[in-house]
């Protein structure tokens, strides 16, 4: 969350927003939430523009990271799992690990838990947590950043991992305003914690909606739009991953990135024809077209009011 | 005889792992069809964990590709962030946990990161997600895999989630939390951790299995508890409730 | 929250749960939401079955400590503040603490964020917590608890608080159903972290409602039912505390609490009229009559709706 | 020229204390009034911050008696918890806050715990809420107290919230982030660290008092900064917006 974060509106593209926050090297936070809510309207704009030597920091972020490491973006993995969640194994992925295509990278392995510590401790300001749950894991030996302890007070073994703080986090909303507030709902997995720890927050709106319906539910808010630096709104920025109330999941896309992406040519041919050969996400959806209507939720299923009056 | 195949077999040996009242971390595919058995049989009062963070009570209505999918958060008991529910399992609160791999040795300890060397691997598999944390601090571990020689090995190249380690009682001295892997579910046999070693004996074989295929098929020199049984077949009860869970039929084959 | 709870009815009455769940010499959270919702239903029903030895956690309570304190029933108080927060110090407090009447009381002092974190290691199984935020502050001498450390990391001093787990949380919700799983909006102070690192955890629900209702928003959950151990359907066990969008907060109330406290005898007038010769809380609210009916809300603020309808 | 009150003054002098776009951690009484003033005049991006777990934009319409009443939370910009609102002091991500105390020495550290010993107290008083970790961490501290000398004292009997302990760079070397205390307003003067010991010295007078009764009134030997100046009296602008915030005229008197 940014140091200086003045309460106007941020509304601006999500080119433009990559453009002004990520420079090369950054360290980026792109789907905390598992694997709804992914940002991969951000994938493909981090692709288009050419990002060099960024280090990808999530527990898990579905098919964005294969798709990011086989563009040549990536230098570093920091996270507890990269595939194809529904799919199987990333094949960019695997290629970059073994065989260093098309650039090696450096691992650091996390658990879901311990990366969500690092990340909490980096959004409140704690300079490590003790953590007991990667404990007889090999991910002590792998990672030297998690140093192997003695709890002072009991004597008994633990392992401190260190604070995170990305750069920039990118995450996907159910509805925002123009400056940045924000409600989402459904699981957020460690939306919050990645989020507040990063120096700068990118938030993909769904909608963009009036104040007052943000205003309406203050408690539904994850961040605020006081630590928003810029608000793109990006209708089915989550694709193909599912955004609750708004987009179900497009299995079939996954799996035929699965199957088009088994080799670097493939891969490439994929990549251009759904990522650098578009110009922009509204393109994207165009070429979903009936595709992605068909994955639109149509149904209502609305939430039980809450009142906030006051008299 | 009710029919049924291999792999239902499996659910419903792994839907018999959940007792009433439980937590469960369920995880997706073969675990989340037995905790709904489990549901419809003998534990209606289980509730599922969800690493994203989401728990349940009633199984999801429709099929999920991923446990953050629409249908696994409507209606759910809980929809919140991964340290909440994976929180859970300090203090015991999470009664078991189900998990699979690429690779689990005589010890319980499962591999889904690295085959090979950490720097240069010969396969990069996806990594750990949360199951080094389930393992660590659930208080069963339920592991399920193909029984194949080269994925019940003798030891595991790359510890992701840790069983009981070198066996005996490294497990405690390591500091871990959690009781550790309580059976290993194949689609030929039970295995369970047996005597002051803590390593995985045979404990029953799946009707049609031989005890000869079974220690071929095992990566390292498989011994047997006592009593090795015949892993009971499915009851009707247990095939119906699998019915109504898959309709599809999606683990009938 | 309890090991093994079962999901089924768990509403029981207030005097109930207390008589199940509350023993002499017990750990408990009231009230770790500060000045909002605080259970003081439960407040009067401690002093009436005259529990023994409390140690009463939690960081600001109100009022609510202050009188435990004057009725005898704690022991040991664990937080950041004890007094009335708008009407000045707490008679009762000062007396044991100063004079130890009606009994000694051990003080262990934190402040507003590190028992946060106390909370927060004993909610999520972390042993300990490394705080810089009271660094500097002589609450490092008074709290033996508390260990100054260096960071192994960066050579820097870090304060180390360890993890806390009361015995039993009481926490009021605007509503719940039968199983306790139950929807609280409006600022939650710790209400979360300190409930979860209870063993038990005893729910007060202005209203109780269909299942449907909570489940209609799992996101609006802060608590899920499984965790619960009692609820207890108690209007108004906030006051003179606010609820959002149900009760206003009774300054009066306060305000005479302050005047009419002063010395032990008051005290002990105070407690009979408003809470021993008082056989519940309905009988509370009956002798509040008019002057509660003109605390509760009747306007409607709703929260816009959230859709999770999946099709 | 314009009519005020002593108090008036105070909270127009800690209103001139919040710069446009901060974030402050406000608190009750006279800083929430601050708050109010500064967002009306030049500060109209300010965010209000309530360690409850609450962030405002606009003030909240009604005389609040505690941080956490409806109408703090009514159209709030965030209602959440302790951990989220107070965990932004880290990274100097708030940049001011208020705090008062019974007792605050010459360096700035503010007592409101114990006044004599903590075994066996004179006075007990109410402790330390959030203030500690405000003090801690915020890039600037502001205090308010009223002045006398059994309120600023030589030193105090428990620090509660760090000054710049035993004065110089006592602060950096116990490892407080935070920039530690900016100004301190009384109702007589405003007072300032000044020079390498971080000492508070007078940096301005308010109108009415005079340099004889200032230091007669502190519980230290008061050295002034070179160029102590008259607090600039409210302008037109500050004491209109105090009326329209302060619509009961509880400041007035």
């Amino acid at each position: 969350m940014g140091e200086r974060a003045i309460n106007n509106h941020k509304l601006t593209s999500l080119a433009a927003a990559i453009a002004t926050y990520v420079q090369d090297g950054a360290a980026i936070v792109l789907g905390a939430a598992l694997e709804n809510a992914v940002p991969f309207a951000a994938t493909h704009e981090l692709i288009r523009q050419g990002r060099r030597n960024l280090n990808m920091i999530a527990p898990i972020s579905d098919i964005s990271t294969d798709m990011l490491i086989g563009a040549g973006c990536v230098a570093e993995v920091t996270g507890a799992w990269v595939g194809n969640v529904s799919g199987g194994m990333g094949h960019n992925f695997r290629r970059a690990a073994e065989h260093g295509l098309p650039h090696p990278i450096k691992i650091n392995d996390y658990s879901n838990f311990s990366i969500g510590m690092a990340f909490f401790a980096g959004a409140y300001g704690l300079p490590y947590i003790p953590v007991k749950s990667i404990l007889g894991s090999d991910i002590l030996k792998s990672n030297q950043k998690i140093k192997l302890a003695k709890d002072p007070f009991s004597g008994e073994p633990v392992a401190l991992v260190p604070a995170l703080k990305p750069d920039v986090a990118f995450l996907v909303v159910q509805r925002a305003d123009c400056d940045g507030n924000s409600h989402i709902w459904g699981s957020t997995g460690l939306t919050q914690e990645a989020s507040i720890a990063a120096n700068k927050i990118i938030v993909l709106a769904d909608e963009i909606v009036e104040p007052e319906v943000i205003a309406s539910d203050p408690s539904r808010v994850l961040i605020p739009g006081f630590g928003v630096d810029a608000v793109c709104h990006v209708p089915a920025a989550c694709h193909p991953a599912p955004l609750i109330g708004k987009w179900k999941r497009d299995n079939s896309f996954f799996h035929d990135y699965h199957k088009e992406t088994r080799d670097p040519a493939d891969f490439a041919r994929w990549c251009d024809e759904w990522v650098r050969d578009l110009p922009d996400h509204a393109a994207y959806r165009a070429k979903l077209g009936g595709q992605l209507e068909e994955l639109r939720v149509l149904g209502d299923a609305p939430s039980a009011p809450a009142n906030y009056a006051t008299e | 005889m009710t029919e049924y195949s291999t792999q239902e077999l499996m659910i419903i040996a792994a839907a018999r792992q959940i007792q009433d009242g439980e937590r469960i971390f369920v995880g997706m595919r073969l675990p989340i069809t037995a905790y709904g058995v489990a549901r419809l049989t003998h534990a209606p009062n289980a509730v599922g964990l969800f690493e994203s963070g989401v728990a349940r009570y009633e199984p999801a209505d429709g099929m999920l590709y991923t446990m953050c999918d629409g249908p696994n958060q409507l209606g759910a008991a809980w929809t919140t962030g991964l340290i909440q529910i994976m929180g859970l399992l300090s203090g015991g609160r999470v009664h078991a946990g189900f998990i699979g791999g690429a690779e689990v040795d005589r010890y319980g300890n499962i591999n889904t990161s690295y085959i090979g060397d950490t720097e240069n691997p010969k396969v990069k598999l996806p990594g750990s997600g949360g199951a080094p944390d389930i393992a660590a601090m659930a208080e069963r571990l339920v592991i399920i895999i193909n029984h194949q020689k080269h994925r019940l090995v003798e030891k595991v190249d790359f510890i992701t989630s840790p069983g009981f380690l070198d066996g005996g009682d490294a497990r405690t001295k390591a500091g871990l939390p959690g009781g550790g892997p309580a059976v290993l579910i194949t689609d030929r046999a039970i295995l369970q951790p047996y005597g002051p070693t803590n390593e995985f004996h045979l404990a029953s074989i799946h009707p049609g299995h031989t005890l000869e295929e079974v220690v071929q098929n095992t990566g390292w020199a498989l011994k047997s508890v006592p009593d090795v049984a015949q892993t009971p077949p499915p009851t009707k009860e247990e095939m119906d409730a699998l019915h109504h869970i898959d309709k599809e039929g999606f683990w009938r084959s």
